[in-house]
């Protein structure tokens, strides 16, 4: 993949609310983002809100002979070093803990995947006025 | 018909994102927000829009051939007709659309 | 005294098993003591939750919710960081004994 | 970017899901920055804006109570489409909104239109 944003294209950010085994968005945003990336275009960030949390868990167990989707985008995520965040309030009402929460919490484990932030909507916010184009990935039906 | 990329679209122009089927009330909520310059983009289980006869779609609108491939719908482009695109098709119009709305 | 049981930040499992000697002791645990502006700001705190069930997720709502009932001399944050220090909104809704905001914000 | 508002659309009933209470977090956290915020309630979405709701049985919060605080944070007008309110036989509204027929150029007077 082209690692080199050219100038002059727009910045992205990506939102994704479709749950990982309730909808096709986490598929089709990631299909989205490596046609950006190959493309020459610049990721600003990734929001994960609602059910869309679902990606970030470390615990997601696919059969070895289905798409791994948590890892086909930490490997995007890492190679193009973009920052991942899951909405903190989605998060840990849905069971997804980093370890600062899980303490805080009480509870006895963290399971947030490498490569995503637990973070506020703050972040989605920030992505409206930052990025150039916010395309959002919500569940279907 | 010309391909989405070979016109610039007006300011207030909008790119329709839809993923959801032709029964979901979002579709026809889509449908009506369509106004002057806009495109229409059918992805995931919008795609079958395409076989659905009940529906006339408008004429700026095309479909992720993945999606329909995965759902045994044919991948040819016609003379009318909602046009196929691959990802970096869609890439272009989220390029060239200031305006992009996820329905 | 003792105090009703609390989360590890300081917040009451329980919300009804506040009153104002439970608010005092909260208080001064952050060496506030309580005055009547405090109190002024934490009954009205108390009367928003009532009426919306919701604590102000962040300090620029606590602040807006404050001066939708009051006015511009005490709906602004340096009014509410003097009685409050530290987070406002989180300050005044544990003295106040609500729920830790969402830190959705 | 405009400073026209953004558009947060609830187009879910009440308490079958947690759909439209994630769409009212964004819209509260656009208002706790000072982004210009408005909500548009349509379809079933209408449905949150019955008067005499009461989730405390079902052991939920009321969503109208919550929804009575969007002015309060600033954001800035709640819409009611015109058509899903007759269907849903709703003459008052609590809190009150504004009647639309939301269309092309509606929804075009916003930055961005959001819809879970």
């Amino acid at each position: 993949m082209d690692s080199t944003p050219a100038a002059g294209l727009p910045g992205y950010s990506l939102v994704i609310s479709g749950g990982l085994y309730s909808s096709q968005a986490p598929a089709t945003a990631l299909a989205f983002a490596k046609a950006l990336v190959s493309t020459g275009h610049r990721i600003d960030r990734v929001f994960l809100y609602g059910e869309g949390v679902s990606l970030a868990s470390a615990l997601n167990t696919p059969p070895s002979d289905e798409t791994d989707w948590t890892r086909a985008w930490q490997e995007l995520l890492t190679d193009q070093d973009i920052p991942a965040f899951a909405c903190i309030a989605s998060a840990l009402r849905r069971g997804l803990l980093n370890q600062q929460e899980a303490d805080r919490y009480q509870r006895p484990a963290a399971n947030l995947a490498d490569g995503f932030v637990i973070a506020g909507l703050g972040e989605w916010v920030q992505a409206l006025a930052d990025s150039d184009r916010v395309i959002h990935f919500p569940g279907g039906a | 018909m010309s391909k989405p990329d070979s016109k610039v679209p007006p300011v207030t122009a909008t790119l329709h994102l839809v993923n959801k089927t032709p029964d979901h009330s979002r579709f026809a909520e889509c449908l009506l927000a369509m106004g002057q310059g806009d495109y229409l983009l059918l992805m995931e289980n919008a795609v079958v829009a395409v076989a659905d006869c009940r529906h006339r779609l408008p004429p700026d609108t095309g479909f992720l051939v993945a999606d329909a491939r995965a759902r045994g719908l044919g991948d040819e482009p016609s003379e009318k007709g909602p046009q196929p695109l691959e990802y970096a098709d869609m890439v272009r119009l989220t390029d060239r659309f200031h305006r992009i709305v996820s329905w | 005294m003792s105090l009703p049981e609390r989360n590890n930040e300081g917040f009451l499992e329980n919300a009804s098993e506040w009153d104002e000697a439970v608010a005092r002791a909260i208080a001064a645990e952050s060496g506030i003591d309580l005055t009547e502006k405090h109190w002024e700001i934490l009954f009205l705190l108390r009367e928003f939750y009532k009426r919306h069930e919701v604590s102000p997720p962040s300090n620029r709502l606590f602040v807006k919710a404050v001066k939708d009932s009051l006015d511009e001399d005490k709906g602004n944050s340096i009014y509410l960081m003097q009685l409050f220090p530290g987070t406002p909104a989180k300050t005044a809704c544990r003295i106040a004994g609500l729920p830790r905001p969402t830190n959705c914000l | 970017m405009t400073d026209s508002a953004v558009l947060v659309v609830i187009d879910q009933p009440p308490y079958g899901d947690w759909q439209g209470r994630e769409a009212l977090d964004m819209a509260f956290s656009l208002a706790a920055f000072d982004r210009p915020v408005a909500l548009l309630f349509r379809g079933p979405g209408v449905n949150w804006l019955r008067p005499g709701q009461d989730a405390g049985p079902l052991g939920q919060k009321t969503v109208s109570r919550n929804l009575g605080a969007a002015t309060i944070f600033g954001v800035e007008a709640l819409y009611a489409d015109t058509t899903s309110l007759a269907h849903f036989g709703l003459r008052d509204m609590e809190p009150p909104a504004e009647t639309v027929s939301p269309d092309a150029a509606f929804y075009r007077s916003f930055s961005h239109v959001v819809q879970l």
